[in-house]
């Protein structure tokens, strides 16, 4: 069934959201920006152990006053803290770690998914850009599962969600959650199927995405 | 997830199901699992596809396992020595199939399957009988083979201590083969002597990090 | 051999000539060998072609050597940072010339190097615009891309602490691109905060055995 | 120059020759059999820090009494010592270590070697033999130089030293020296050159050896 709310989601709903959907125990990696937020959310029951491609697992809150170390960075480059548990390795082990399909979720932003759950979020394609892509390609086909959050819409009011890729491709098939403020969207079995809407109804939804949607 | 601790040998190994392919550690009896082998030979699962670098020696663990023909297929780097009676005598009988790697081959090619490569060029073997049948390339003007990754169900690895987040470290040359099959088996399950609380180890010294181990067992130990 | 124990920074980078493939470890500041690099800066070598994970941020360090057009080659993952103006400048000037790669094909590609790998399949940026032109290959369903070994003449590397046989360890994610660059370049060169006696480092904690270190130099440290 | 001696080497002179030649400060794998016995050899001031396959570097002399520890053992499976300095690590790294180059010199046996420096020490090739390679191969092309001690001569009289391997390869065009009773030769430049003979003529020695030789 696709439950619907009447206010679209903010970004800390969308958090949230997400954090609640991380299953028990996972090993998990977010993305720089808007997914990192998704930490704030997560609980200690959960006993999520979050890795940073930079090489480490059992990563903390974000440091401050004295506990601000420059050896002790997430991949933003910003001063965290480790928690108990916590392992250090090179950053060759580390991007083993996320090739070799050991962490659970990953969760990224977007520029553009395509029905297919390829993901764009590394360049614009814009002449002129210098591109810089980082651990982008990495974590994209890494863990057994990637989520993206992102606004459903461009400012231009175009859908993010498209059938194919007009942005340059960062992994293949590899999108299998979306989180936006207007939805959540499921690919599985070469479908998208909606979840939840937010402020606006399935058929105005279905209306506004160039894709085929389906119920959930 | 943190590991499940799991009560005994037997109860660690009881997943292990018949037709699995099972990476076991060691390096003689360095490392070697020697009691999560014991409890697999009581367990009974057959028809199993071994990964070791050796073919298992006199009369305990790996090669009892090949003596009650329980091991259909075997990988491994060094299967003829002194004592490796029980191989030498199902291979003779043609009850064991053997896939014979060089050393350093079968350590890269399980690390590749925990890495997730799908195939490197290795030097090691070019222009020998261990390489026939497979794909070489001349690069920068050296020989190289083909190799691919080595994917398991399980492994069993043997570590010095552990915490209750399935961190791992090791002792001396006992450490060999168990870090890179503990990321190459959908379910390492590791013996230790000991399970110290969380932040027991030190996270600069964490040789497998808690994500690669699945199950645990304590078992004391001799050090 | 034991590593040569340089006397100042420009004592350690004195051998780097013109035209050198030097490896920079570090990853935003945590790990980059800020006194060795500057120290390079003042050697006055060009014409290099350096490896590190960004492209230079600031006035400092990396983003100088580009500013003065030391680096006729860069070869990394993320050149594009909000203060990374003297790369941006160069490149739009077409007066350096950029490698982009996926930062763990970059880690893995210089792993290769030290092991010894001619190449080895990835699926990281399989099917977009970085695998272009080389070779792709289908293994077991899945699509992956042909990488080669990033082999060096030099590496610049900040380690926490080194004994006198060249044995290193690291500090917290400050480890980062260290222990794989030390084995890939000819030449490793190490800042370190300090230098022990050997026997001062645990054998089982040791990160960056001494064999691939050829020269350390000891700056103090703030930690 | 070719030098004389009127006795064959002994197995110690020829182990006592091996470590002699060995560079100060090197780090070297040294094979199972009369390999290990070159570290009876080496002198404390060379410096020489010595590599075993199962993940070590800094290996001490053969454990005996107390210091015997079933978790600290050569290739060969013998209890041995650590040195000051010592290091461990794991498989993928040890032969990684060999593989990329960074051993100065392996010293192993054979059976036979090619004029172009093929070996042939993993299998006899016989039938019904059971083959086995452990770290042989890796070992042949894996250090900056490859060195052979053996005897030069079969039971049969045969040279070892031979035009082309008959035995199964272990590595191609990896030897550069080797050391026998009655000989010590070092291939480069595509020639076999002899060093020294040991109770044999050059003439004598060059009349029983398949290959040309040359006085170095």
């Amino acid at each position: 069934m696709t439950t619907y709310t009447p206010e679209k989601l903010t970004r800390d709903e969308m958090a949230q959201q997400v954090a609640a959907d991380i299953p028990a125990g996972a090993f998990v990696n977010l993305g720089i920006g808007q997914p990192t937020n998704v930490s704030n959310f997560l609980t200690a029951d959960q006993g999520v152990t979050l890795h940073t491609e930079n090489g480490m697992l059992g990563m903390g809150p974000v440091a401050t006053g004295e506990d601000i170390d420059e050896d002790l960075i997430n991949a933003g480059k910003i001063p965290v803290t480790e928690l108990p548990g916590a392992s250090f390795f090179h950053h060759a082990d580390s991007f083993a770690m996320m090739r070799g399909g050991h962490l659970d979720v990953c969760v990224l932003g977007a520029f553009q998914i395509s029905e297919a759950g390829d993901l764009a979020n590394w360049h614009t394609g814009a002449e002129g850009a210098i591109p810089a892509v980082g651990g982008a390609m990495d974590l994209a086909i890494g863990a057994k599962q990637t989520w993206v959050m992102m606004s459903l819409f461009t400012k231009a009011g175009e859908s993010k969600l498209v059938k194919e890729l007009s942005y340059p491709v960062t992994g293949l098939g590899c999108v299998s959650r979306i989180y936006t403020e207007s939805a959540v969207f499921e690919l599985r079995d070469s479908t998208v199927f909606v979840r939840s809407t937010h402020g606006i109804s399935f058929e105005d939804l279905a209306s506004r995405i160039p894709v085929a949607l389906e119920r959930a | 997830m943190a590991p499940r601790i799991a009560t005994s040998a037997a109860d660690a190994v009881a997943q292990i199901t018949d037709g699995s392919t099972v990476l076991i550690g060691g390096f003689g009896n360095a490392g070697q699992p020697m009691e999560l082998i014991d409890a697999l030979m009581q367990c009974g699962a057959t028809d199993l596809t071994v990964v070791n670098n050796n073919a298992g020696q006199a009369d305990a663990g790996l090669a009892l396992l090949i003596k009650e023909r329980r091991v259909k297929k075997i990988i491994c780097s060094f299967p003829r020595q002194s004592d490796s009676w029980h191989f030498d005598e199902a291979y003779r009988a043609g009850e064991i199939e053997l896939e014979l790697v060089p050393q350093g081959n079968l350590a890269e090619r399980i690390r590749a399957a925990g890495a997730g490569i799908g195939g490197f060029f290795t030097p090691t073997g070019y222009g020998t009988l261990l390489a026939e049948g497979k794909e070489t390339r001349i690069i920068d003007g050296r020989g190289y083979v083909l190799e691919s990754p080595i994917h398991a169900d399980f492994a069993l690895i043997k570590a010095l201590r552990a915490d209750t987040h399935g961190n791992l470290v090791y002792r001396k040359t006992a450490r060999n083969f168990g870090p890179i099959m503990a990321t190459a088996a959908a379910q390492a399950i590791v013996q230790v002597d000991e399970v110290v609380p969380v932040g027991g180890i030190d996270p600069e010294n964490v040789i497998t990090p808690g994500i690669y181990v699945d199950t645990v067992v304590a078992l004391g130990g001799s050090n």
